[in-house]
């Protein structure tokens, strides 16, 4: 290990915050969508942190679930995506608001 | 001592891109006067010095002159298209095909006094996930250069491109996963050792035995990656022009051919390691032959090394002829018949190919 | 080592100094250090290989309009090049995804499969069971159907 | 020599993902992020997690980032507009403020924690073996979970994004 743990973690902190950020930015569903992605992997860098700092593999695994829960939720959330753009024409977070009856 | 390792991988980095670029290079020689061989013509024999030599130059046609010609061409970006992402899409699909090569051995170890070299340029121990991940990233060239120009040409070509070599990298993936099974490692160079034993003494126990189909698989899904004929739909000419090429000229559509070649440099390559045992010559071990019978010929460390490197390259140039001969071949597939090969066909058959393997390898211990 | 070189003069022998301080950074990464040759020496090559054209190339300005049209066999083009397209691509792009992620979950199963022994062969036929149950579907559903 | 190399990879990851945000072109965006993403799998590699590395690449760089530019050209997707009207740009700065006090709030909270710098790694550490091993034996249930998962995500992606056949009136 090169580097105090710390510094990882800090990263990862910065990295979580302009996911935040740009989840509130943006008015692109897809870009919001990325900044989500962005979020998923601060965290990753986190466990992945935590995993080298305890010498246990355990979170190293955990993120290969948290890859396939992120693969399992951009198939199925672009689909959303494509299928009220369909009947939209729009991919303004704005203008989706599709709950709102 | 770390600067030494340093240069050490500095140059090993530097003759293996030579490599792929110089094999690449020579395979498009090979296409051309191939092509013309089964065709019945003559091909590429214009090669002279303002015509004063009594003979054809041959391949230094296509290793100077069209380099140079190519180099003067006057660089083309359509209008309305992406300036950035122009520049980048012919880097994007040149740079992920030849890093791959880092991973794959091209032979045992050079011994000099008490330094022992690895000849790779990257002992990874996860070498194979470091192929396909560099692989999987050659996807972006395509996609790129086919939005980029801002031509439906290239955007139908790009997208069609990117779908295929995706299709197929799953069929890949799971065909080179029966190979892991066999030599229970990740590592390329370790598996490329683990094939220097011979069934009986006699039979070189190299991966195509133990894996046939699986070979074939990866093979077939190999060529469909390259994007060549018979699945050449990305840049059929009689349909998409030059497919995501299209709106390229010059050095940069130089470099989208070259990744054609040096794809097929690739997946030759790692065919060669996985399936025909890497670097290794039958019989020849660090010390010498040993031939069967208890007959031994010694032979010296440097020409056991210069030994095993010819023979990786010979595997590998073998093989690329072969991709050039299929290609020459077959006629083009329809694109639902392309699709359905890899989804429909392949798929299945390498999951099968995979578990099949499973069971007779726990089952037999 | 550094001495018996037989550089002499401060300016000569820091540079060799801070040569071997970035070597030294790229020996943390062990045995990456062919890698990080290979993405430097190839970045160098392609960069030099894609803008060959661009310093060496010729440069005309006449007819630069007609020149810098797209390709469409001499018609002028009408209407934005970048439509929509089929659905189809889209539901390949899922799949393979998915099919992705189940390979990717195969390659370290394969290299420990001999020591799970029976049991490990199993669950890796649940789980190629469960996910033939999905492409079975896709299948069916006609997904992978292209006309 | 590592704290530089890690500055230098954390300072990329930083501003990959602030054009990721910042961009106004979606394709450019997703483009940034696959950079995001590949500096990562570098950061990966020097906290030795070569497998995850590996993974990370292969899924989300070469995998899912695909999908999401294949949505972008499928959609045909062009510029963001920029932002408009006083409330827009207020609720803007809000966000940054907001995002910067987070940051500074979590770094904070990270700097107490009683990590420290590790030692070397077990040899093996982060491998394919030692990755699988893991995998196989302490998290077997997650893992056929994970299958009924990429079902359901093949099922309900290919139901939201197919066309349903209406029967034609003849």
């Amino acid at each position: 290990m090169i580097v105090p743990t710390e510094w990882v973690l800090m990263l990862s902190a910065v990295l979580f915050s302009i996911g935040v950020v740009g989840v509130l930015v943006r008015r692109n569903v897809i870009v919001i969508f990325m900044a989500i992605e962005l979020m998923l992997n601060a965290v990753n860098l986190t466990f992945v942190a935590f995993a080298r700092s305890r010498g246990a593999v355990d979170g190293q695994v955990v993120v290969f679930f948290v890859m396939t829960v992120a693969a399992a939720e951009a198939a199925v959330g672009l689909a959303i995506i494509i299928a009220s753009f369909r009947n939209r024409t729009t991919v303004n977070a704005d203008e989706l608001a599709l709950l709102r009856g | 001592m770390e600067l030494i390792a340093v240069g050490i991988a500095g140059v090993k980095a530097l003759l293996v891109l030579l490599m792929v670029l110089s094999l690449s290079a020579m395979l498009l020689w090979v296409e051309r006067k191939g092509s013309a061989l089964i065709q019945d013509r003559i091909g590429a024999n214009r090669a002279n010095i303002f015509g004063v030599l009594p003979f054809n130059l041959g391949f230094v046609n296509t290793l100077i002159a069209d380099p140079l010609k190519l180099l003067t061409k006057e660089d083309m970006v359509p209008a309305g298209a992406d300036k950035f992402l122009h520049f980048l899409a012919p880097f994007l699909a040149v740079f992920p095909v030849l890093v791959t090569f880092a991973a794959v051995p091209f032979g045992d170890q050079l011994v000099i006094g008490d330094t022992v070299i690895n000849l790779q340029v990257a002992d990874l121990d996860i070498g194979i996930l470091y192929v396909l991940a560099m692989s999987s990233l050659a996807v972006y060239g395509v996609v790129l250069g086919g939005w980029a120009s801002n031509s439906r040409w290239a955007l139908l070509g790009g997208i069609r491109g990117s779908a295929q070599m995706i299709s197929y990298e799953i069929a890949m993936g799971l065909a080179l996963i029966g190979a892991v099974m066999a030599f229970g490692t990740l590592d390329l160079q370790a598996i490329a050792r683990a094939q220097g034993y011979h069934f009986f003494g006699v039979i070189p126990a190299w991966g195509i035995i133990y894996q046939p189909l699986g070979f074939l698989i990866f093979l077939i899904a190999g060529i469909a990656e390259t994007k060549r004929v018979p699945f050449d739909l990305p840049e059929g000419e009689s349909e998409l022009i030059a497919g995501f090429f299209t709106e390229y000229s010059g050095m940069k559509q130089a470099a989208f051919m070259l990744s054609d070649f040096a794809e097929s440099v690739v997946v030759a390559g790692l065919a060669t390691t996985l399936f025909f045992g890497a670097w290794q010559v039958p019989f020849l071990f660090r010390e010498g032959f040993h031939f069967p019978g208890g007959v031994v010929v010694a032979v010296p460390h440097l020409l056991v090394v210069a030994l095993q490197f010819v023979s990786f390259i010979v595997k590998v140039f073998a093989l690329c002829v072969f991709q050039i001969l299929v290609r020459w071949t077959l006629p083009r597939y329809r694109y639902d018949q392309v699709m359905d090969l890899g989804w429909k066909y392949l798929l299945p058959l390498a999951l099968a190919n995979m578990l099949v393997t499973g069971v007779v390898i726990v089952l037999l211990g | 080592m550094r001495e018996t070189i037989g550089i002499t003069g401060g300016a000569a022998r820091t540079w060799l100094r801070a040569v071997t301080g970035i070597a030294g950074a790229f020996a943390v990464l062990d045995q990456y250090i062919g890698v990080v040759m290979t993405f430097a020496l190839g970045a160098v090559i392609v960069l030099g290989m894609v803008s060959g054209s661009m310093i060496f190339g010729a440069r005309s300005t006449s007819r630069r309009a007609i020149k810098d049209e797209v390709f469409e066999c001499g018609n002028p083009s009408t209407g934005p090049a970048r439509g929509r397209f089929a659905v189809h691509f889209y539901l390949v792009a899922i799949l393979f995804i998915v099919f992705d992620v189940e390979v990717v979950f195969m390659y370290p199963w394969a290299i420990i499969f001999r020591q799970l022994g029976i049991p490990g062969l199993i669950e890796m036929l649940t789980f190629v069971a469960i996910l033939g149950f999905g492409l079975a579907y896709v299948w069916k559903r006609g997904a992978l159907a292209w006309n | 020599m590592g704290a530089i190399l890690f500055l230098v990879l954390a300072v990329l990851t930083v501003v990959s993902a602030l054009t990721v945000v910042l961009h106004p072109n979606p394709v450019k965006s997703a483009l940034a992020l696959v950079v995001t993403l590949f500096v990562l799998a570098v950061i990966f590699v020097l906290l030795d997690a070569h497998m995850i590395a590996a993974l990370q690449i292969i899924v989300y760089a070469g995998a899912i980032m695909v999908l999401f530019l294949f949505v972008i050209m499928l959609l045909n997707l062009q510029n963001d507009d920029p932002d408009r009207g006083r409330r827009r740009l207020v609720l803007r700065g809000f966000a940054w403020a907001g995002g910067l006090v987070l940051a500074i709030e979590l770094a904070l909270l990270v700097r107490g924690a009683p990590v420290g710098t590790p030692g070397a790694a077990p040899a093996g550490y982060g491998g394919a073996a030692a990755v699988a091993k893991s995998l196989y034996t302490d998290f077997l249930l997650p893992f056929e979970l994970t299958s009924i998962l990429l079902l359901v995500a093949v099922v309900g992606a290919v139901v939201l994004a197919q066309r349903q056949r209406r029967p034609t009136i003849s």
